[in-house]
């Protein structure tokens, strides 16, 4: 039982990890991002690693993906600013 | 306190430092984080000659907080683990950040205590990486150089190359640390243990299949090879190198490329040798060394860019440092040493004066250069000396050096690549010498498809040319290139150090406690006349290349080689295009290659 | 030049995959039993009294990581803030900011602070007896500040995070991780020692340094993440 | 479930892969962080899969009775720990690197950055 837990688990994983690195839309991205994390977070607690699952919820489901939507929002800003500039100081 | 006790604290104190820095760095003042930052620095190389010292004489061991290991020879803790090599590594680290902190006594006036406080974090990185006898601890410390690396390399935030230059670096090298730390993990489900001597230990006693070694060294030194740059490993180097502070560059070329070579021969000496088959290792680095060096030289000779020029002769260095460690051989690794320290001094006394000469015209361009610095004297014969020290010229160290690893190789086409490896890249540094500094040759017109290179300074004021923060580390630096070709009690103890390295089974013996006295010394580096005619040879044959290319470089020779020689120089700087996909591939492919030579080996 | 990327790379994925299949093989099968490093941890663990025997490793045992591990934080915190400085040319312009937030939302936000906090901090104070520690109640305590910036508005937040203090918080962390490393070197003759009484497995009072360690961990990543998240948050408000 | 014992490596072994392809894919430099995060991932559940053994419980101590079921290897999570703060770091980082590449170059996309050719 413990066993097919694990596995589903790992499965659930490796598909959102993929799916997370096919998503071309930056914000749609952030959101799998972020499932991915708790996905993930799931799969260590079914490996009896509840000290990681805590981190990793904590890191890849929050702090990370709230960083990355931060950065993103003043990188388009930047570059919707003045497309015309592009490729010139 | 023995040395053994206070090793830890080459890694804390500068650590401790910077985080004194951060915390009181608002409030100190300029003059206060200068001064805190070269105690620290100074303190810590004080501490890494002690551990040198005390190392030649048989390895400094120091199990961290009391778990030494039982009678069976495991531990449950880590531990340091010091050999002349490794120790005298550390001293080199601390050394450099002595000076790069008296070069840069003005740099960053606005953020002067974080950029210091990064300086520092980044050597307790290098001493942690160097000194660390624990695989997941190289790790650990491989990712705090790096980090503090990449932030130091993006420091110029005005810069748009510096930042994307940074990003490349960045991403290339965690990409790589994560596959050494999937290769750490395949080494600890088979072993059970992460600390370097005692994987060696038990990797040696039993059989394991070939594939699995093989697949673990490959991952385990992707990264190291990352940080060495060797070839396909070697893109992102240029770029950060390019756009550091000056600084910041000489640390780069000094210390952390060459730390980079050092990883790939510890874990191989201590857990791979006699493991993994013997002639692919040697197969695979002599291959990778010798692409690495042809096309660092090639792409050397190439570029306007003073910075990346001293850069790719890095690259093209370090190949010929990795080739000659493939071989395994005591005498002719610890000739390596002795000709990559050489070069180290001298690279980084190069970037120092490159960084002057940015600072001093807010340009980095060759041609843009051109007879500008004419009335700096002084920099003007240090600069030419580096060059010529570069080609070999005796009595630097890093002709003696050569010498001996010819020497102690005697194949004839690795004296030929050396030699023409020297020439190259010294040509193309006494080439901008010749332009930069007398005015020598036609003040040539910019390619008009190629826009000079362009670089922000690094301080905003013009610091004069005969600055003594300049000159004095400028000198210190060279002084220490020569006199490693002139006091033979220096060349002798650093080729004695190199030597020790390739003693594996010494390194595990003394982790667990029978320590072995250092290895005898075998043949030591003496100027043997040959050498002496060889440098001057080589070093006459930069000197026309320089002046060919300082004039023009005007075709010679029938126009079907010429066009050939043109069309792999547009080639392959088209391959480093500054794309980070393109790297993130190659280093992808560079596995696969790595893989495909061990195992033809 | 995509042409070769693509070439390159394929040839990259062929050759990493057949390194894998042919590697895992030699790899012991999942779920085994045997794991030596495993049962010296455990041991030791047992030893120093510290129930929670992820935080034996990475406080008591394998220490010297750790330290490492928090000064890669501090280096990227410190490197991320010199980084996101404005430049020289760019003005530090304030985006006007609407203060107006729900009353009901606003109460939710100050309860949910005020619960991550606690929550935070609890997993700092009990990570040497149970799951987590300094570094992920750290993490909670940290994060959770910013839903001051979800209840009121960013000047609220701005008063209740001095971040002068919070980067002599972050460094007290550090100096306080190396200089429980030195009364280790003093007392016990090796840095990172643990030094100070165990107690008994499972009191609230055990683990010796292994609680002191989480606490200055926690010191330092929860002030660390309020000051990367607040310089993040930071350009997303202001103009350049 | 024996044919299972090689699969979370499988797992972990094609997260590594797909999150380097990812970095060569990208048109964005967020993306190719977020890619190198999924890269790192692959490393937690390699790390966290050697690790497991069947039947042992989360390596936390009881109060007395420590020794009646074994315990999953605690140094891996350490390992697996001290990789994620790394993470976090090297994110955190790399992001506001990508922030002031935008500044600069009005564009995070790595076909349109051309100042570092050759």
């Amino acid at each position: 039982m413990a066993d097919v837990l694990m596995v589903g688990a790992l499965l659930l994983t490796a598909a959102t990890g993929t799916v997370t690195v096919l998503t071309r839309e930056p914000r749609a991205q952030l959101m799998v991002l972020s499932s991915f994390g708790l996905v993930m977070s799931l799969a260590f607690l079914t490996l009896q690693a509840p000290d990681v699952a805590l981190s990793q919820l904590a890191v890849g489901s929050i702090v990370v993906p709230l960083m990355t939507l931060l950065a993103l929002r003043v990188i388009e800003r930047h570059s919707r600013e003045s497309p015309t500039k592009r490729g010139k100081p | 306190m023995t040395v053994r006790q206070v090793l830890p604290l080459t890694v804390a104190m500068p650590l401790g430092m910077a985080a004194v820095l951060v915390a009181i760095g608002h409030h100190a003042g300029r003059r206060m984080s200068d001064v805190l930052t070269l105690l620290a620095a100074v303190a810590t190389t004080a501490l890494g000659c002690a551990a040198t010292l005390a190392a030649s004489h048989q390895r400094v061991v120091s199990w961290l907080a009391g778990w030494s290991p039982g009678h069976d020879g495991r531990s449950v803790g880590l531990l340091l683990e010091a050999d002349a090599l490794g120790a005298g590594i550390a001293t080199l680290a601390a050394a450099l950040t002595c000076l790069a902190v008296v070069y840069g006594w003005r740099y960053f006036d606005e953020i002067a205590w974080q950029y210091h406080a990064l300086l520092l974090v980044f050597l307790a990185g290098m001493e942690g990486f160097a000194l660390s006898g624990d695989l997941f601890d190289m790790f650990v410390f491989f990712e705090l150089m790096g980090v503090a690396g990449y932030a130091l390399t993006a420091l110029k935030i005005e810069d748009r190359s510096a930042v994307q230059g940074s990003l490349n670096f960045a991403v290339v090298n965690s990409l790589g640390a994560y596959f050494s730390l999937g290769g750490i993990a395949l080494l600890y489900a088979d072993i059970g243990a992460l600390q370097l001597p005692i994987i060696g230990q038990e990797l040696r006693t039993r059989p394991n299949p070939t594939s699995f070694v093989l697949a673990a060294f490959v991952l385990t030194a992707c990264g190291f090879l990352v940080k060495a740059a060797i070839a396909p490993f070697h893109f992102w180097l240029a770029d950060a190198h390019a756009v550091a502070p000056a600084p910041v560059c000489a640390l780069f070329s000094g210390v952390m490329v060459e730390l980079g070579l050092y990883g790939v021969a510890r874990i191989y000496f201590v857990i791979f040798d006699g493991v993994l088959p013997g002639a692919g290792f040697r197969l695979a680095l002599t291959v990778l060394g010798a692409v690495g060096a042809v096309v660092g030289a090639l792409m050397c000779w190439q570029q306007r860019h003073l910075k990346r020029l001293l850069a790719y002769s890095t690259i093209a260095h370090i190949g010929i440092g990795a080739l000659t460690v493939a071989t395994g051989s005591a005498a002719a690794v610890g000739g390596a040493v002795l000709y990559l320290l050489a070069h180290a001094v001298v690279k980084a006394s190069l970037f120092l004066m490159v960084g002057g000469l940015l600072n001093r015209y807010r340009s980095i361009d060759e041609i843009a250069l051109f007879a500008r610095a004419r009335a700096a004297r002084p920099l003007a014969v240090a600069y030419l000396c580096g060059g010529a020290a570069l080609a070999g010229l005796p009595p630097f160290g890093l002709a003696l050096g050569k010498g001996f690893v010819e020497a102690s190789l005697d194949t004839p086409w690795v004296t030929l690549l050396v030699g023409l490896v020297s020439v190259v890249t010294a040509g193309a540094v006494l080439r901008t010498g010749l332009r930069v500094f007398l005015g020598l040759g036609a003040r040539e017109p910019a390619e008009a498809d190629e826009p000079p290179a362009k670089e922000q300074p690094d301080v905003q004021r013009r610091p004069a040319l005969d600055h003594i923060g300049l000159l004095g580390p400028v000198a210190v630096l060279l002084g220490a290139g020569l006199l490693l070709g002139i006091l033979p009690t220096w060349s002798r103890a650093v080729t004695a150090a190199g030597a020790g390295m390739v003693d594996g089974i010494g390194y595990v013996q003394a982790a667990l406690g029978n320590p072995t006295p250092a290895p005898s010394i075998g043949p030591v580096p003496i100027w043997r006349p040959e050498d002496v005619i060889v440098g001057l040879v080589t070093t006459a044959a930069a000197m026309a290349l320089a002046l060919w290319g300082a004039r023009g470089a005007r075709a010679v020779g029938p126009r079907r080689i010429t066009d050939a020689v043109a069309w792999v120089g547009r080639g392959l700087r088209a391959a480093h295009s500054g794309h980070l996909g393109d790297y993130v591939a190659w280093l992808l492919a560079g596995v696969g290659v790595l893989g495909v030579l061990l195992r033809l080996g | 030049m995509k042409r070769l990327r693509w070439l390159v790379c394929w040839f990259g994925i062929c050759t990493f995959g057949i390194l894998l299949i042919f590697a895992i093989p030699g790899l012991p099968p999942v779920g085994d039993v045997s794991h030596p490093y495993r049962d010296l941890a455990v041991r030791a663990a047992v030893e120093h009294a510290t129930a929670n025997t992820v935080a034996s490793v990475n406080f008591d045992t394998r220490a010297f990581d750790t330290l490492g591990e928090e000064a890669i934080f501090f280096t990227a915190v410190l490197g991320a803030i010199a980084l996101l400085r404005p430049a020289r040319h760019e003005k530090d312009r304030r985006l006007p900011h609407s203060g107006r937030v729900l009353a009901s939302t606003r109460l939710a936000g100050y309860v949910f602070l005020g619960i991550t906090t606690v929550v935070g901090w609890d997993v700092v104070a009990h990570g040497h007896l149970t799951p987590g520690g300094g570094f992920q109640g750290g993490i909670v305590a940290g994060s959770g500040l910013h839903l001051a910036y979800v209840a009121g508005n960013y000047s609220v937040l701005q008063r209740i995070r001095p971040l002068r203090l919070l980067e002599i918080g972050e460094a007290a962390g550090v100096v306080g991780f190396i200089g429980i490393g030195l009364a280790g070197l003093v007392c016990a003759g090796s840095f990172l020692t643990n030094f100070v009484p165990m107690g008994i497995l499972g009191g609230f009072l055990s683990g010796g340094t292994v609680a002191l360690l989480n606490a200055v961990v926690g010191l330092e990543v929860g002030c660390g993440v309020v000051m990367l998240l607040s310089r993040f948050l930071e350009q997303d408000l202001v103009m350049t | 479930m024996r044919s299972m014992a090689y699969f979370p490596y499988f797992v972990a072994g094609w997260l590594m892969v797909m999150g380097a392809v990812g970095i060569v894919w990208s048109r964005n430099l967020v993306r190719a962080i977020v890619c190198l995060s999924v890269t790192q991932s692959g490393t937690y559940v390699l790390l966290l899969a050697i690790g497991y053994q069947r039947h042992a419980v989360a390596p936390i101590l009881g109060a007395q009775d420590e020794n009646t079921r074994p315990l999953v290897d605690p140094v891996v999570q350490a390992m697996t720990l001290t990789d994620i703060v790394v993470s976090a770091g090297v994110t955190a980082l790399l992001l506001a690197i990508a922030v002031q590449v935008a500044r600069r170059h009005r564009t995070t996309d790595p076909d349109q950055l051309s100042t570092l050719t050759g």
